[in-house]
């Protein structure tokens, strides 16, 4: 087994280098090709171990010794079970998908193999977090699909920053650089989190740690929990780390559903699945966990209802559904978290891919309001759009129905009703905007003509790259109990009260029909086209949410600017006025005592006698002071 | 065999005083393949040093003036042997990328010279041999500086000279006060590190040698508020002195604390980590700061340097083998990183005679393998896992974890303040539009850089994978040395603050 | 007897520096140190020191003196000497701080009652004897450099006060040197 | 009548005086031949000066230790022979530089050469003796000769040098006398292994340490002017400006080193005793001294002034050594002193390679630092050799000086003046600062004015001399441990 | 009774004014004069030593004070002649050019 797992972990490694030797070369078909054949032979292998892991058990492997200092000692070993069987299989999937769409997708770009040796080095550092086996070699992954992202995120360079105004990204580069920065902001808890364990337990193993966790302190379990968990909140965005997701949709759309819709931002769920001994045992903090899912998934859910922006609709809906994953994992609900971050994984890649094709339509052009009627060009993605929103309303029988829905079992079964009722009504909200987004793209008067945009339907190929994820967004939830079934040899079971099988049929039923109710509210207000409102686009509510409740602005306002600010200070204020200036004051003081010491030597012998009587008259008076001790 | 050190020291000496026949014309090739030749070596001597031995290698010991006790006293254990060979390779590199016109061939040879200076000090096991390789290596820096620097170039190479000769005479009255007590110990004179090791000093003595080492090593290092000399140098001094500034001499510091304050001083230096780290903070905080203010990028890479130095004083001051391993082995990392990124602004700067970031912007466009080169090296400056600069990053922070989990957490932001001046810097040269017209028309990297830049991309991918080949036998070294600290400490505190690691317990 | 003549000679003496060092006329300044220290000679033979003060009249008042005025008739001594004077006041102090310090000493018990005479006189001679017992043993050395001392005087003397002095080869070039030579 | 007295010739130990001798019948030799044959070379009589002060030092290394001649007068101790070896040799590296291309004024005296071997005899009484009485006419002496080859250059400067240093030193010499006086009204006895004695017995009577500190004082004042200690120093620079180089480089050395040894026996005597105020006394002199005078080098615009500062700073620095009164310390002063020979010399012989007869580039300065400006394109081996001396000065290894800053330091750790330690550390690190201003001229600068050679009084024994001295520099590592055994065994023989 | 404080304290009196004139004269020739009192003072005070210790030491010192005291006079002559006729002035004001 031990080949798969090295072919399942550098067949993406493979491709990304093979693409970067053509990464100077103009396009080469060949690139996009090998990394997807590779990436194909690289989800081979995972479903292999899958069975494996299924059929046999988990796969350990230590391929060499990493780090070694001390009493340190970090190889790089993987280890292959259920979690990470799921996870491979997931990102490979996902991957496979989004590479054989991009070669469409980024057919014209001038990067196209520089795209793809990016794209596979990602997959590559995502399989590295999932597999490792210890929390270090996580962390080497944690930071690989950071740099990754930031590579893709930041793809298209060469453009210019803008204003706020204009695009609130302001540009590729910059949202890159600011989430690359925000997730080291969680880094650094992150490897807070690593020295409280390995000096608490001595090792960094997985293994080792979990088996440490029964026998610790708790306020030390506690300490570690949260900050893992900071690290967690950095890479799946949560509140107050949020806000680099929307802007990172500057990135090519495959990635965004790559990475900022599958897999790199649910690292920080699978953190918190994959630590879940540790947080078990600390209720205190999941249930923190919990509330914060629960607040960032209405509070994204809230942004995403009146934003025009195609793909930052989609990404605060990812950010809303990381929420709902959160809010699952923080109340001891570890394989539905998994389930769902699966589940979100197909259909939010396929929506993510569905807008890519409308983006390649628009010619880049991301406003909703800019959109409408393009069913008739677009038929196939209109489908594909319509499926994936369905998913992601949680209507049956799609994926999301099994995942979300459990979620809120959840919540009710654990007597949380305020979690309860705000996932609840957050999944009213979810399904609004996503038919939001669907109708006022694809239904109603055709306002793009008038710009004189010529949509028109991507190749045949990509529509069916597409297909796996479809197919995955509906039938995968049917497959729950089989993936109860395998994921529990592994996670813990979580067993619903009697209490809340009681009320299972109400509790659907009452989900199901808040989502239908934002489906139909949709349907009504943007089916028929766009009628604006300028009362309400004025309104204070409107305007908080479409400027992201001014976290952006604050944060420029409270950390940026006086950070710039401070910075210049300290340059200029400090270490030029103050801490140089003392050491040239030194220097300088001792120069003007010798330009003012010279004066002494003024050429004129008598000063010359006076000053050396002067100075005999000072030691001779000496006896003075010998004469009046005595 | 045992010579191999002083061949190491002497054939560049001898190399660059032959070389004065030499003519101009040929001078290049000629201080390339001595370079060559005394990297070689130095490699031949990693080759045969014995990993496994944690002890001092390839002694040699010959007096020079017995009366005094000093000797040629030379040797190398795994906390010198790399930045030994460290600095034969910067040097290889800095003269490979040598851009200079004016002047070559005494450039050559002043880095020779220098190239003597620089493994002296590293391999030097005698006080006085070690503070007069030190005290040498700022001639040829300050020549280095003020015959090929910028347009204040003579302020600066002046203040990096008395700056560091100021701090290092403090350091030598420190020095002669241990030999002194050694003297008045055993009777007789003896400037030998391994005796000095032997001493057993009282705590009160420790006290203010500890402060007197910490002068001159804190100025070296830079350490805040002696890092004023730093931006000047870098700023003025040509790309090769920049490069050999930052990867090698900036080491002799923090080589200092652990060759000489650790083993020495262990109660004086346990019982003043709360004063040298909260200075090692402000490095770290404050001039990540500082670098990103800066406007140009040679300036935003000298403050990282001292950054990045804070956290190697950390990682030393950890008392635990995994710290002070980590900040041997980010000494390396550093070296090679900065080298680079040094080197990078030297290429930008050969080109457009700016390093004004404001002058670029898009560069990554016009020069993609530079783009690449510069980002690999940023990556590896800001810590990234799977490079060489997040092993030694993460040890050293880890070490001082034991030490203060709240320190620890402030010099982590380190890795966050690290990204923001490096991506900051990044983005406005290298993300954007092309806006100056000059820019559009700058060539690539040529193959004189690519030959200087590669093997230190492959250095740093190489180690930051597997760092073990190197970090193994640091680590040797090191656990001998906490183990001995760890029996030489009297007060408890320093017992308890220094941890010998389970394994050197159990090979006990 | 003694002490009359003591204080008499030393306010003499005193008066006569002091005139020597305020005058403004060089003559004046010329002779009363010419009178003064032929009165030190008195108080030599009060002490005893009968050679010394032949010594001090015959070098002092006949020599040294006879030199200067020799040396006087090359400068202009008939206007009074014009001085310039900062800070009068800081002489003084200098001076009047020194003489108090050195009368602070010297009031001191400085003569010691253990203290034993290394070359007394050869009992039953004369001064002069005695002085040339122990100055041509014990002190023949020095006596001898001394010669030599005044033979580099001399030489000076003369070389600096020499005609050779009146061009300076330190201060032409080459050419003009050897032009000089030629005329010579 | 009084009973002859019979002297035994055995007695007086005439081999005592053999170095002085043969250098004053070296001296009276030259004028005779002057008298007997008019015109001859300068090169004849430098050729015999080194020949008769190398007989010279032949004899000074034939002296016994601690022996006593001529009614113990002249008292040989390892001090006296490192005193005398050390005027010897200094002597005997200077004179050749008289053998320059150009001519200048002094050299055209034969009586120079007789004054010069004159003032060694002078100095080597001085140094070889614990008679004040024959210190005192050595010193005179040697300082009489002293003026006047300073003013026999001739030139507007060197005439004032002179007068300045002939008044300030007829001053010393004042003082001088009358501490002596004080010394014999406590002591009766002008001999200092006398005085010794007899303050050991007296210096425990009431009102006694006035007299013995006043003493003490009114002779540093002489010490203090001779080895230029501030407030006493005032001279220096004006007489090593107006001096010629060669002149002003032996300044530096051998008047000092021959004050230097007279200062080690007395104010060594009064530490001894455990007069605290001398010991405080020098040390605060010591330091004010290498302070200031640092401080007021940093500003000047002219090399020779520069390294007359400079050189008051290192006596100031040496001086502290003396206050330790420990073997070592002591030892210390003449390596520091034989090192800091060498590195002179060759940065005044350099100095005087340079000299042009008119001033090239400043009004007042012969030695401007303008003048050295890009020295490394038009003469590299002559700025590389300035700058050695130069790193030397500094205190950087491996350069000689080096050496013997760490033995004062190493001496002054050891008796536990560990801040005076610091001190004179720091003080290097200031002096750094005006060594480094001449390399950055002579390295870093463009050239200024390229039409005239830098170096216009180049001549074979000048570069020999030169050659001498940058050997001596750079190979000091291979002889400071016999170099300092030597020093110590001798110092150590004689119980100082 | 004259003790020896007496000459002693007369010869730092001496001296004293000696230094006055030292310090005060411009014009070298009159410098000089003070530099022989000072020499002179000094002489009183050996030859009063000697005199009260019955040790002829002290008049050897003296004998020797005057014999530097005449070359110093004819060195110093011997220069301040040389200046006369080169500047034409022996005051000290007007020899200034080397300072700082």
């Amino acid at each position: 087994m031990e080949k798969y797992v090295y072919i399942a972990l550098f067949a993406p490694l493979v491709g990304s280098l093979f693409a970067a030797l053509f990464s100077q070369r103009p396009k080469a078909l060949i690139t996009g090709v090998v990394t997807s054949t590779l990436l194909f032979v690289s989800f081979v292998a995972s479903v292999i171990l899958l069975n494996h892991v299924s059929q046999v058990g988990a796969v350990h492997v230590t391929m060499m010794d990493w780090i070694q200092a001390g009493d340190m000692s970090i190889p790089f070993g993987f280890n292959i079970d259920q979690v990470t069987a799921v996870m491979m299989t997931v990102v490979t999937l996902v991957s496979t998908v989004v590479h054989v769409y991009s070669n469409g997708y980024m057919d014209h770009d001038k990067g196209f193999n520089r795209f793809f040796s990016y794209l596979s080095a990602f997959v590559f550092s995502m399989m590295v977090l999932v597999m490792s086996d210890n929390f270090l070699g996580l962390f080497i992954g944690w930071e690989g699909v950071g740099v990754c992202s930031w590579l893709l995120i930041g793809f298209w360079y060469h453009k210019a920053d803008v204003t706020r105004d204009v695009n609130p990204s302001i540009s590729p580069s910059w949202a890159a650089n600011e989430a690359f920065i925000m997730n080291r902001v969680a880094d650094l808890g992150m490897l807070v989190g690593i020295f409280l364990i390995y000096w608490n337990i001595g090792s960094l193993q997985y293994a080792d740690v979990f088996a440490a966790v029964p026998s610790m302190d708790h306020g030390m379990l506690v300490t570690i929990g949260i900050f893992l968990f900071i690290g967690a909140m950095g890479k799946s965005a949560q509140f107050p780390l949020h806000t680099w997701l929307a802007d990172a949709m500057e990135g090519p759309t495959p990635v965004s559903a790559l990475i900022h819709a599958a897999t790199m931002v649910t690292a920080g769920v699978y953190l918190v699945i994959r630590a879940n001994p540790l947080y078990s045992a600390i209720p205190e903090v999941s249930y923190f966990i919990a509330v914060l899912g629960t607040f960032v998934a209405i509070f994204a859910a809230s942004m995403a209802l009146v934003n025009r922006d195609l793909k930052r609709i989609i990404a605060y809906s990812t950010l809303s559904q990381l929420g709902y994953m959160f809010a699952a994992a923080g109340l001891g609900a570890y394989w539905v978290a998994l389930f769902h971050l699966a589940a979100h994984a197909f259909f939010k890649a396929l929506l993510f891919l569905g807008a890519g094709n409308v983006m390649h339509a628009m010619d880049d052009e991301l406003d909703i309001f800019k959109m409408g009627g393009l069913k008739k060009a677009m038929r196939w993605t209109y489908l594909y759009m319509g499926l994936a929103s369905l998913a992601l309303a949680g209507i049956w029988p799609l994926a999301g129905f099994f995942s979300k829905d459990t979620i809120l079992e959840v919540a009710f079964n654990e007597h949380t009703y305020g979690i309860w009722l705000i996932l609840w009504f957050t999944a009213g909200l979810t399904a609004f905007y996503s038919f939001r987004q669907v109708f006022l793209t694809f239904t109603g008067d055709e306002r793009y003509k008038p710009l004189g945009f010529h949509p028109h339907e991507v190749p045949k190929y990509v529509l069916w790259a597409m297909s796996p994820l479809a197919l995955l967004a509906v039938i995968f939830g049917w497959y729950k109990d089989e993936f109860v079934a395998f994921i529990t040899h592994f996670l813990p079971t979580y067993e619903m009260s009697e209490h809340t099988e009681h009320f299972v049929v109400i509790l659907t039923v009452v989900t199901t029909a808040i989502a239908l109710s934002g489906i139909v509210f949709a349907w009504f207000r943007y089916s028929k086209g766009l009628k604006r409102s300028a009362k309400v686009e004025q309104s204070l509510p409107y305007r908080i949410l479409s400027n992201q409740y001014y976290i952006p602005i604050l944060y420029e306002n409270v950390f940026s600017k006086p950070y710039a600010a401070l910075s210049h200070a300290f340059w200029e204020e400090i270490d030029q006025q103050v801490v140089d200036a003392t050491v040239d004051g030194i220097a300088t003081a001792i120069k003007d005592g010798g330009d003012s010491s010279r004066k002494i030597q003024t050429g004129n012998l008598s000063d010359y006698l006076k000053l050396m009587s002067g100075g005999a008259l000072v030691l001779v008076a000496l006896v003075l002071f010998a004469a009046m001790q005595n | 065999m045992n010579d191999i050190l002083s061949v190491l020291i002497f054939f560049p000496l001898i190399a660059g005083i032959l070389g004065l026949v030499v003519s101009e014309k040929s001078i290049r090739t000629y201080g390339i393949s001595v370079a060559a030749v005394e990297f070689i070596l130095s490699l031949w001597m990693w080759f045969v040093y014995d990993p496994a031995n944690a002890g001092m290698q390839f002694v040699k010991r010959i007096a020079v003036i017995p009366d005094f006790g000093i000797s040629y006293y030379v040797g190398v254990d795994g906390i010198s042997l790399f930045i030994v060979i460290m600095a034969t390779l910067m040097t290889l590199i800095g003269i490979i990328a040598l851009s200079v016109k004016k002047d070559l061939k005494n450039m050559i040879l002043t880095l020779l010279f220098l190239e003597v200076a620089m493994v002296g000090v590293f391999v030097s096991l005698d006080a006085v041999i070690f503070y007069l390789f030190w005290e040498f290596s700022l001639v040829p820096m300050l020549y280095i500086i003020g015959a090929w620097g910028g347009e204040k170039r003579l302020y600066a190479a002046v203040k990096f000279f008395l700056y560091t000769f100021a701090g290092s005479l403090i350091m030598l009255v420190g020095m002669l006060y241990v030999a002194y007590v050694y003297q008045s110990v055993t009777g007789s004179w003896s400037f030998a590190l391994t005796d000095w090791y032997s001493l057993v000093l009282p705590i009160s003595v420790q006290k203010w040698l500890f402060w007197a080492f910490f002068l001159g090593f804190a100025i070296k290092v830079p350490m805040f508020p002696f890092h004023t000399w730093l931006p000047y140098a870098h700023g003025q001094a040509p790309t090769v002195g920049s490069v050999i500034l930052a990867a090698v001499l900036l080491k002799m510091g923090t080589y200092g604390f652990v060759r000489f304050s650790l083993p020495m001083f262990p109660d004086a230096s346990v019982m003043y980590i709360t004063p040298v780290a909260i200075l090692a903070l402000i490095m770290i905080v404050y001039t990540a700061m500082v670098a990103y203010a800066q406007k140009d990028m040679k300036q935003v890479i000298a403050y990282s340097s001292v950054s990045h130095m804070g956290v190697i004083i950390l990682g030393i001051f950890a008392m635990n083998a995994e710290g002070i391993s980590g900040s041997v082995f980010f000494m390396l990392s550093h070296g090679i990183v900065s080298g680079a990124l040094f080197l990078l602004v030297g290429v930008i700067y050969d080109r457009r005679h700016t390093k004004l970031m404001s002058e670029f912007g898009g560069l990554a466009s016009v020069m993609p393998n530079y783009a690449l080169i510069f980002g690999v090296m940023l990556m590896a400056s800001v810590g990234l896992p799977l490079t060489m600069g997040f092993v030694g990053e993460y040890l050293s922070l880890a070490g001082f974890f034991k030490i203060s989990p709240v320190m620890t957490a402030i010099g982590g932001t380190s890795i966050i303040f690290g990204a923001v001046y490096m991506l900051s810097l990044y983005k406005r040269s290298f993300f954007g539009p092309v806006t100056h017209e000059a820019n559009k028309v700058l060539k690539d990297l040529d193959a004189k850089e690519l030959t200087a830049l590669i093997p230190l991309v492959a250095i740093v991918i190489w180690l930051g994978v597997y760092p073990k080949p190197v970090l193994q036998p640091i680590d040797n070294s090191v656990k001998a040395l906490v183990s001995f600290m760890h029996e030489k400490a009297q007060t408890p505190e320093a017992k308890n603050t220094i941890v010998v690691s389970k394994r050197t317990k159990e090979a006990q | 007897m003694i002490p009359f003549a003591f204080y008499l000679f030393a306010i003499l003496i005193t008066g006569l520096f002091l005139v020597t060092v305020m005058s403004k006329n060089v003559l004046y300044a010329m002779t009363s140190l010419a009178a003064g220290m032929v009165l030190i000679s008195g108080l030599f033979f009060i002490l005893g020191a009968d050679f010394l003060g032949v010594v001090q009249l015959i070098v002092y008042v006949g020599a040294v003196m006879a030199v200067y005025a020799f040396a006087m008739m090359f400068f202009d001594v008939t206007r009074d000497v014009e001085e310039r004077h900062d800070k009068p006041w800081l002489v003084f102090l200098l001076g009047g701080g020194i003489a108090v310090t050195l009368v602070v000493i010297f009031a001191a018990p400085i003569m010691g009652e253990t203290v034993h005479a290394l070359y007394p006189p050869v009992a039953g001679a004369t001064n002069p004897q005695a002085v040339g017992l122990v100055l041509f043993t014990k002190y023949l050395l020095p006596f001898e450099v001394a010669s030599v001392m005044l033979l580099v005087a001399m030489i000076a003397g003369i070389i600096l006060a020499g005609k050779k002095m009146e061009i300076s080869l330190s201060a032409m070039d080459e050419d003009m040197i050897a032009d000089t030579k030629e005329h010579a | 009548m009084l009973a002859p007295i019979s002297v035994n010739m055995a007695s007086l130990n005439f081999i005592t005086l053999s170095p002085m001798l043969i250098a004053i019948a070296g001296a009276l030799g030259i004028l005779i031949i002057d008298l007997v044959k008019k015109d001859l070379d300068k090169t004849l009589y430098v050729i015999l000066t080194i020949l008769v002060l190398f007989i010279d030092m032949g004899a000074t290394l034939g002296l016994t230790l601690n022996e006593r001649g001529f009614f113990d007068v002249v008292m040989i101790d390892g001090v006296t022979i490192l005193g005398e070896l050390l005027i010897v040799i200094a002597s005997m590296l200077f004179i050749p530089l008289a053998l320059t291309s150009k001519r200048f004024h002094e050299y055209s005296y034969p009586e120079y050469f007789a004054l010069f071997l004159f003032m060694i005899a002078g100095f080597q009484f001085m140094v070889a003796s614990d008679n004040l009485i024959m210190i005192f006419v050595g010193l005179e002496t040697a300082s009489l000769a002293l003026y006047t080859m300073i003013a026999l250059h001739n030139t507007v400067g060197s005439h004032e040098a002179a007068i300045k240093y002939f008044t300030m030193g007829a001053l010393a010499a004042g003082f001088f006398v009358m501490g002596a006086a004080i010394i014999y009204a406590v002591t009766g006895s002008v001999e200092l292994y006398d005085i010794a004695k007899v303050l050991q017995e007296r210096i425990g009577e009431p009102g006694m340490m006035v007299p013995i500190i006043g003493g003490a004082m009114m002779l540093m004042v002489a010490i203090g002017f001779k080895v230029s200690l501030f407030p006493f120093h005032t001279w220096t620079p004006d007489v090593y400006e107006g001096a010629a180089s060669p002149m002003a480089g032996y300044m530096s050395i051998v008047p000092k080193i021959a004050m230097m040894v007279v200062a080690i026996r007395v104010l060594g005597m009064y530490i001894d005793l455990g007069v605290e105020t001398v010991r405080n006394v020098v040390i605060a002199m010591a330091v004010i001294t290498m302070t200031l005078s640092n401080m007021m080098a940093l500003v000047q615009n002219d090399v020779k002034r520069m390294l007359a500062y400079s050189s008051i700073s290192h006596a100031g620095f040496v001086m502290a050594a003396i206050a330790l009164d420990t073997t070592k310390a002591n030892s210390s002063i003449f390596l520091y002193y034989t090192l800091f020979l060498f590195t002179n010399l060759g940065a005044f012989a350099l100095l005087w390679v340079s000299r042009h007869k008119d001033k090239t580039h400043h009004v007042r300065y012969h030695h401007p630092y303008v003048k050295f400006a890009g020295m490394i394109h038009i003469e590299p081996v002559a700025a590389v050799i300035m700058a050695i001396f130069m790193l030397s000065l500094t205190g950087v290894p491996p350069f000689s000086l080096f050496w013997g800053k760490l033995y004062v330091i190493s001496a002054t750790v050891d008796a536990g003046y560990i801040w005076l330690a610091v001190i004179m550390g720091l003080n290097s690190a200031i002096a750094a600062y005006y060594y480094l201003k001449l390399i950055v001229y002579m390295f870093l600068m463009p050239a200024a004015d390229q039409a005239r050679t830098v170096y216009n009084n180049r001549s074979l024994a000048l570069e020999i001399v030169i050659g001498i001295a940058v050997f001596a520099t750079v190979a000091s590592i291979f002889y400071v441990q016999p170099l300092m055994h030597y020093i110590t065994y001798l110092i150590g023989a004689s119980g100082y | 009774m004259i003790t020896m404080n007496h000459y002693l304290i007369l010869s730092g009196i001496l001296f004293a004014i000696g230094l006055v004139g030292v310090v005060r004269r411009k014009n070298l020739l009159m410098l000089f004069f003070a530099t022989e009192i000072m020499l002179n003072a000094a002489n009183i005070a050996f030859a009063a030593v000697s005199s009260y210790y019955h040790d002829l030491t002290g008049q050897m010192f003296a004998f020797f004070i005057i014999a530097v005291a005449a070359s110093e006079v004819a060195v110093g002559l011997g220069l301040l002649i040389l200046l006369y006729k080169k500047y034409g002035t022996i005051n000290i004001d007007d020899f200034t050019i080397m300072k700082g």
